[in-house]
């Protein structure tokens, strides 16, 4: 067997007293698709967070493609594979939703300020290809139509799927998606999960972060599920959604059996 | 020994000063996240205000007490403050409550282009001197026994107006603190400055709150003014200038938007210059001089930013993903 | 309640709210549900004084015209908020947050402090969340425990009538369904509510009434419990095939 | 196709009326007074600033109040190199350019700027952390301290030769021309006026044509990004701190060829052109005009220099006219419209006057699919 | 028949230093009106003076448009500009217009010494006074320990170093030296710092704005020291901005010789009052002279062309309100007298003439 594309162990950061992530351990797999869930405060963001070099762990180690992984700084992890979305949506409002895509592909692209200034066949050639990706990625998400729309004026829904296509710019092979799905309706998590799915099959594996049970028993092929900053159970949905922990904390009534 | 606790005095005479234009700087900073350069000129306003109101006095009844004679310019110059600014805020500001970040600042600098210009023509642009109110003379603290060494007259001196200039700056500080941290007002332009929108659905009047804050940081600015004409007897169209750039100097090195950050960040770069105009020349053998205090000040001021990215006392904004 | 005769909103040129018309009676909780972009929220912001306008009526509680009337003075005639996106005072305490929230007790008729401390502690126990965080800036709270904290402080300004905009967004299953039971306790206990909510099951089965939203008017109004089995809103709004 | 043919002849035929207006502008203002020609080349050394700026305020958006001291830079750095200054004071500088230091002027341009770009750099290095006002009062500081360092640096040697500034400025010699009084060029009487300006309109156009393409490549989307939600940008694989150095390096260089021409055009530079209020006219013309968007800053930075002296020609007989005498002082009418005017326009076009247009405003209904 | 002269004035009417500016041009002003009284006869008719006055905000670059402005219209002759920042640059553009220039207050030794024959100046430069300065501190003050305070201005600083220099020369060396800026009022620090080494003299190299509340701080700190400087503290504003604090211990040159003694001087004090309601700042009397000399030099020329009265003017002797104005061959005023002044009960009076 390979081994998984990005695991963490003993992941911990505290905030003075609180122990938002404590000792977590992850492992991602090739293609999959691995659920983050947990109580509202659990420290799933905060997870994301450390993953993607925003805060400094107090504690614990990555690896990420079989090698020992340090997130520097979010820029460098962006740079390795590792793409996400926020929680509260913080796309660039002033530019266009294309605009947006084409920033995303910042750092797999190279020109600098020379072949910009001299519009150098090479710098041409690049620009050319950023716009059809970007282009071809807003088709992807769906949201191609709202292409020259300043991101601020895309309604919530819309948003969320261009955060997605941006972070999927960089060509990651982790995507990280945190709430994806909120503030959308059902029918449109349904086609939230068939982009996934799609993004799936496209051979990229995905962290998500959901509180739709439905969606996150539907596509993941692992779920880790925290509390307290603590994992409480951890494997495939099924396993997960039976753990006597994991109703008690996170469940409750609504989803027995 | 003499020489330094002079120069501890002047510093902190010089210190009460900004610490006292800051305090005004700081809050409507606080409210409206605002760098109202046209502070400096209310400021300015007000001194040349009383300095209108004592000379008037004066010339009704030149026997009147000192002390009479300033409170009745600092009576005359807080409503004139707080009507100026009130109106600038209204009209150069408040329209502006929307607009992209730096389009207030820029008004704010007309204002100020304004208000300088008003006063040339109201007040002529000659030095006016302000009339002596308290006695000029120093009250000496300690007198030294004078050695071969230093065989003048060795004394620590503080005049009464730097007194009052101290006092009425700490009172005023936890005057502003008091109000910011219990008062239903207070509370109100915390949420004010965070979000105004957010803070009318809590049934706050973002527009009286804002503009209560522009008031009562335009009395602080004639209370200053009023305070730096009295203590150097000199009042100018352009005297605004100066205390201005230094107060917000001051405000950002203590945390701009913090109260305590404001008089903290006075008192400092008050201390900073006094001890760098009086010692930098010893320090380094004469090799930089006093001419190199506003450098020395200003490195000073890099170097905390460097280290406490939002001055010493400011909050430190947690980026939360 | 509240009686609302074509409102229309624009952001420019774009049209987002057409000319809807919306009541609520006293007491009702109404909800309003639509897809993205349908305009939901606009109306809300509205009605809340946070956008600007159009209507040929806009009255609450018979007599008070919103028409023009700025945002903060609807919290005095008992009107209040939770926004989109939780709108929490990020820079400052958990408690502080919930004083403000109270902000405008003080000038009503129930102004005693013995009544907010009593509030204050029903909340906090309802959201024992908050209660650990009582004195942790609110920006650093997690997504969930904002959205918490965001009803926690509409509610301790004791409105009659609550507009709430996605208030279970974020929020764990278990959450969401507290979030809900004091939706109803509060409703039960004669608190008026206009509820937008994507999610329209638990919300069609709360309400008593519920519009349906679709580019900017009104497709669809009718008694929830109707609604809740149209084959039509089944499928585009529940997510399931039509039966 | 036949669209397209004749679409590309309109851009060539609009293109070249646009050049030859440019060309003969200097002539016909020159018909109403040589100050308007030395106006003109003023107000292109502030386009060239205000674009400067902008790179910095308006693309990557970073609050600079101190950029002027890049100006100072360049100006200083032209200064000591093209006047007696360094040789006189410095016999061992003497002795090297027995001469005289008289280097061509495509050796100063990229010198000024070079030596501008690496103050750009050293101020941008401890403001990476900064945000916002934070920025602004460390700019301000940085550009004062130049200011100052300008004005006490001729003791104990005598670099800058301190408040007194250095004068006898050799003026820009371009093959053999030297850019003094009027010269004869084929057959022409050509004021040396016109010959800067035509100098400053070849440098204005090339720094006009790097913003342009730099705006619109990837460094550009990487500096907006930045400008709106940093940490988002950081998210997105942006290296923020170099992106940042970057636009203060940049914008400082384009500061630093300002400087050392207008050091060349004056003959003559001291501290007191290099204030803190220079900083801020600066500014005020990147966001009067409309901060980020190029026409506008350019749009901005000429009205701003050239308003101030149009005031002068009418303030005085508008007043005459009106009243039959003058009422209020002209330069006092001048400095209370200047200042209202920013107001003004702050408020009536909070955006600038020529803002970026970006986005689907008009045709849209969203929503409807 | 008249003929009509333009006089240029340029002077900052506007910002920190446009009381100075105002000053002078008040000063023009009246000389202007003086040489209409004097109905001057020219070739082709009589001499119409009219004064074109100009704001330059004592900024060099501004300095240099208004400049070109006035070569443009072609006025007859400039008088200005008030400081040496912005003399400088303009003088080259004046000089390439061929417009003769009297500055009456640009006091940086520099300004005369750009090789521009049509550059006039009708004060003493800070040469002559920092030198006569520096004598009558060691001659007349026996002083044995001095020490420097300038104002890094462009006047302040070669000021202070040229009287730090002549001191040198006469063997004293300067005890310390000291540094604000000419927007500054709070001086406690470094002089508190001046304090410590206990001279007798203190130089201050800048304006009486600053010297004023400089000297009020003295007395507070209890510092017995004399206060001494050049013609930018040489004023009778300067007993209003030290009130009570000026008297014998401060001691001033100025370039020419004493308003009170010159035959015109009172007179023009009086007028001048009477005419604009306020004090003399400090250089309206050579304004004053600057522009009569002008005028005088065009009367003799019976021209007002540039070239006809530019030689006139090279060799003129006139006898002003500040005394005697003659030019050497760089365009300084001829043996510039200096005024050593001190102040009394009833002002500024002088103490000494030097030579
Ligand atoms: N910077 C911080 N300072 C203090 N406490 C913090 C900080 N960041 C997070 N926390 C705390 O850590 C806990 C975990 O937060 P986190 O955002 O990771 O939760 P989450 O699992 O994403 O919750 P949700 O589902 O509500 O988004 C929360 O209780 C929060 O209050
Ligand atoms: N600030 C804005 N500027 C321009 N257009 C906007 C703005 N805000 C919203 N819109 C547009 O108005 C329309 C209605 O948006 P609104 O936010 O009211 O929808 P919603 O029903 O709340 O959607 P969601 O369920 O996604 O929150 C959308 O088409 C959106 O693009
Ligand atoms: C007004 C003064 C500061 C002018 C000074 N005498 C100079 O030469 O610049
Ligand atoms: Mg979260
Ligand atoms: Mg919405």
């Amino acid at each position: 067997m390979k081994p998984a594309l990005f695991t963490s162990t003993g992941l911990q950061k505290h905030f003075g007293g609180v122990r938002a992530v404590d000792g977590v351990n992850l492992a991602i797999e090739h293609g999959q698709v691995v659920g983050l869930i947990g109580p509202n405060g659990a420290g799933k963001t905060s997870c994301f967070n450390l993953i993607t070099g925003l805060y400094t762990p107090d504690a614990g180690q990555f690896t990420f493609n079989g090698k020992p992984y340090k997130p520097s700084s979010p820029n460098e992890v962006a740079r390795m594979g590792i793409a996400r979305t926020f929680q509260n949506i913080r796309l660039f409002n002033s530019m266009t939703a294309l605009e947006n895509v084409c920033v995303g592909m910042h750092c797999r692209t190279g020109q600098g300020v020379l072949g910009a200034v001299f519009r150098t066949p090479a710098q041409r050639r690049e620009e050319q290809r950023i716009r059809e990706q970007a282009m071809a990625l807003l088709n992807y998400v769906g949201i191609a139509q709202y292409a020259d729309y300043l991101a601020t004026q895309l309604s919530y829904g819309d948003q969320r799927r261009l955060e997605i296509a941006r972070a999927l710019a960089s060509n990651p092979q982790v995507l990280a998606l945190d709430e994806p799905a909120a503030g959308m309706n059902a029918t449109e998590k349904l086609k939230l999960r068939e982009l996934l799915q799609r993004i799936r099959e496209d051979g990229k594996s995905i962290l998500l972060i959901e509180h739709d049970v439905k969606l996150v028993m539907g596509i993941c092929d692992q779920v880790t599920v925290l509390d307290y900053g603590k994992v409480i159970a951890q494997g495939t949905p099924a396993h997960v959604q039976q753990s006597p922990a994991v109703i008690e904390a996170y469940l409750g009534g609504l989803h027995h059996g | 020994m003499d020489i330094l606790l002079q120069q501890l005095i002047n510093g902190l005479v010089l210190g009460s000063i900004y610490a006292l234009v800051a305090l005004g700087y700081t809050m409507v900073y606080g409210v409206l996240g605002l760098i109202n350069f046209a502070h400096g000129e209310v400021l300015m306003i007000g001194a040349l205000t009383a300095f209108s109101a004592i000379s008037a006095l004066v010339g009704i009844n030149p026997d009147l007490p000192g002390w009479l004679l300033l409170t009745s310019g600092v009576v005359a110059a807080i409503p004139v403050c707080m009507a100026v600014s009130f109106t600038i805020e209204r009209f150069a500001y408040r329209p502006l409550r929307n607009a992209p970040r730096l389009a207030p600042l820029i008004s704010a600098i007309g204002v100020s282009i304004v208000l300088q210009t008003l006063a040339m023509i109201i007040w002529g642009r000659n030095y006016l001197i302000f009339p002596t109110t308290l006695p000029n003379d120093p009250i000496v603290l300690h007198t030294f026994v004078p050695t071969p060494e230093a065989d003048y007259e060795r004394i620590v001196s503080i005049t009464p107006i730097q007194i009052l200039i101290v006092v009425v700056s700490a009172l005023l500080m936890l005057a502003l603190t008091f109000m910011v941290k219990k008062s239903r007002l207070g509370k109100a332009m915390r949420a004010t400055s965070e979000n105004p929108q957010i803070a009318s659905l809590m049934g706050i009047n973002a527009n009286s709150v804002i503009a209560a804050t522009f008031v009562i940081g335009a009395a602080l600015a004639g209370v200053a003014g009023v305070m730096v004409a009295a203590n150097y007897a000199v009042a100018h169209f352009y005297m605004g200038f100066l205390p201005g750039l230094k107060a917000f100097t001051a405000a950002v090195l203590g945390g701009i938007g913090n109260i305590y950050g404001a008089m903290l960040g006075g008192l400092l770069l008050g201390m900073i210059e006094s001890l760098g105009a009086g010692y930098l020349g010893q320090l380094t053998g004469g090799f930089l001089g006093s001419h190199y205090q506003d450098i020395f000040a200003f490195a000073v001021l890099i170097l905390v930013l460097t280290l406490r990215p939002s001055g010493l006392l400011g909050e430190r904004v947690s980026d939360r993903a | 309640m509240l009686q609302i005769e074509s409102l229309s909103v624009a952001y420019g040129c774009i049209q987002a709210v057409k000319g809807i018309d919306i009541q609520v009676a006293q007491g009702e909780l109404v909800c309003l549900i639509g897809c993205n972009g349908a305009g939901k929220t606009s109306t809300l912001k509205a009605i809340a004084g946070l956008l600007p306008f159009k209507a040929k009526q806009a009255l609450f509680k018979h007599d008070v015209n919103l028409l023009n009337m700025p945002a903060h003075q609807r919290l005095r005639h008992g009107m209040a908020l939770v926004p989109e996106g939780r709108g929490v005072f990020t820079r400052m305490t958990v408690l502080e947050n919930l004083e403000l929230g109270a902000y405008s007790r003080h000038t009503g008729k129930q102004a005693s402090k013995a009544d907010l401390a009593n509030d204050l502690a029903y909340l906090l126990d309802t959201f024992p969340r908050l209660k650990e965080r009582l004195n942790q800036t609110a920006g650093t709270l997690s997504g969930g425990e904002q959205q918490t904290l965001a009803i926690a402080r509409a509610l301790i300004g004791k409105p009659d009538m609550l507009l709430l905009d996605e208030p279970s967004m974020g929020l764990a299953p278990m959450m969401v369904e507290k979030i809900f039971e004091v939706i109803q306790q509060v409703h039960l206990q004669g608190m008026t509510i206009l509820l937008v909510e994507q999610n329209a099951h638990i919300a069609l089965q709360i309400a008593n009434r519920a519009y349906v939203m679709d580019s900017g008017l009104i497709d669809y109004t009718g008694l929830a419990s109707k609604l809740i089995n149209d084959p039509r809103i089944r499928e585009t709004y529940l997510g399931q095939a039509p039966a | 196709m036949n669209t397209r043919i004749s679409d590309r002849q309109k851009q060539i035929a609009g293109f070249l009326l646009v050049a030859v207006a440019l060309a003969a502008l200097p002539w016909f203002a020159s018909m109403l007074g040589n100050s308007w020609v030395r106006v003109l080349n003023i107000a292109l050394l502030y386009v060239m600033l205000a674009l400067g700026l902008n790179i910095v305020v308006g693309f990557a958006g970073l609050l600079d109040l101190g950029y002027i001291a890049f100006y100072a830079v360049g100006a200083y750095v032209y200064g000591l190199l093209a006047s007696p200054h360094l040789t006189d004071n410095f016999e061992a500088i003497a002795a090297l350019f027995p001469n005289g230091l008289n280097f061509s002027i495509w050796l100063m341009i990229p010198i000024g700027a070079a030596v501008a770009a690496l103050f750009g750099v050293l101020l941008g290095a401890p403001t990476l952390r900064l945000r916002g006002d934070y920025l602004a009062i460390v700019t301000l500081g940085f550009g004062e301290i130049i200011r100052l360092f300008l004005n006490n640096l001729n003791a104990p040697l005598n670099i800058t030769n301190g408040p007194q500034g250095i004068n006898m400025i050799e003026p820009v010699n371009i093959a053999g021309v030297r850019f003094s009084r009027t010269i004869e060029m084929f057959g022409f009487e050509v004021p040396a006026l016109h010959l800067y300006y035509y100098l400053f309109l070849a440098l204005t156009l090339i720094i006009i044509l790097i913003c342009m393409r730099l705006q619109c490549s990837r460094i550009g989307r990487a500096w907006a990004a930045i400008r709106d939600d940093e940490l988002a940008a950081k998210a997105m694989g942006i290296n923020t701190r170099n992106m940042k150095l970057l636009a203060f390096a940049l914008g400082a260089s384009f500061g630093g060829v300002a400087g050392s021409m207008f050091s060349a055009f004056q003959g003559f530079i001291s501290p007191e052109s290099f204030g803190l209020m220079e900083s801020i006219v600066v500014l005020c013309m990147v966001v009067l005009g409309g901060m980020g968007h190029i026409p506008g800053v350019i749009l901005g930075a000429l009205l701003l220099s050239g308003f101030p002296e149009l005031l002068r020609e009418v303030v005085v007989p508008l007043q005459n006219f009106l009243f039959g005498e003058v009422l209020v002082d002209a330069e006092i009418l001048r400095s209370l419209i200047y200042g209202l005017t920013m107001i003004l326009v702050m408020l009536y076009r909070p955006k600038g006057l020529w803002p970026q247009r970006k986005g689907q405003h008009a045709n849209g209904v969203r929503g409807a699919t | 028949k008249e003929v009509l002269v333009k006089i240029g004035h340029i002077a900052p009417l506007s910002g920190p230093q446009a009381h100075y500016g105002k000053d002078n041009e008040s000063g023009a002003r009246m000389a202007i009106d003086d040489l209409n009284a004097m109905k001057i006869q020219l070739e082709g008719g009589t001499a119409k003076f009219q004064l074109v006055a100009e704001d330059d905000a004592a900024d060099p670059k501004t300095g240099a448009i208004v400049a070109q402005k006035l070569c443009d219209q072609k006025v007859n002759g400039i008088v200005g500009h008030l400081n040496s920042g912005t003399t400088i640059p303009a003088s080259r553009i004046y000089y390439d217009c061929g417009i003769p220039q009297i500055t009456p207050s640009a006091t940086t030794p520099k300004v005369t010494q750009q090789g521009f024959e049509s550059v006039f100046r009708v004060i003493a430069h800070d040469g002559v006074l920092g030198v006569a300065l520096a004598k009558y501190t060691v001659s007349d003050m026996k002083a044995k320990r001095v020490v420097v305070i300038d104002d890094r201005t462009g006047y302040g600083q070669p000021l202070a170093d040229i009287f730090v220099k002549q001191l040198q020369a006469n063997g004293i060396k300067v005890l310390e030296r000291h540094y604000t800026n000419d927007k500054a009022t709070d001086f406690a620090a470094i002089l508190t710092a001046v304090k410590r080494v206990n001279p007798d003299v203190i130089f201050y190299g800048g304006m009486d704005a600053q010297a004023g509340p400089m000297l009020r701080q003295m007395r507070q700190l209890g510092i017995k020291a004399k206060l001494i400087g050049g013609d930018g503290i040489c004023t009778t504003e300067l007993t209003r901005l030290g009130g009570d604090n000026v008297g014998s211990n401060v001691l001033c040159a100025e370039g020419g010789v004493a308003l009170s003694k010159m035959p015109g001087g009172p007179a023009f004090e009086k007028r001048f009052k009477a005419r604009f309601k306020t004090d003399i700042q400090v250089y309206a009397p050579f304004v004053y002279d600057a522009v009569m000399t002008m005028g005088m030099a065009m009367k003799a020329a019976k021209s007002a062309d540039p070239r006809k009265y530019l030689p006139k003017l090279k060799d003129i002797r006139y006898e002003g309100v500040i005394g005697t104005i003659a030019f050497d061959e760089v365009g300084d005023v001829r043996n510039a007298a200096v005024t050593l002044n001190s102040y009394g009960p009833q002002g500024k009076f002088p103490l000494k003439v030097m030579n």
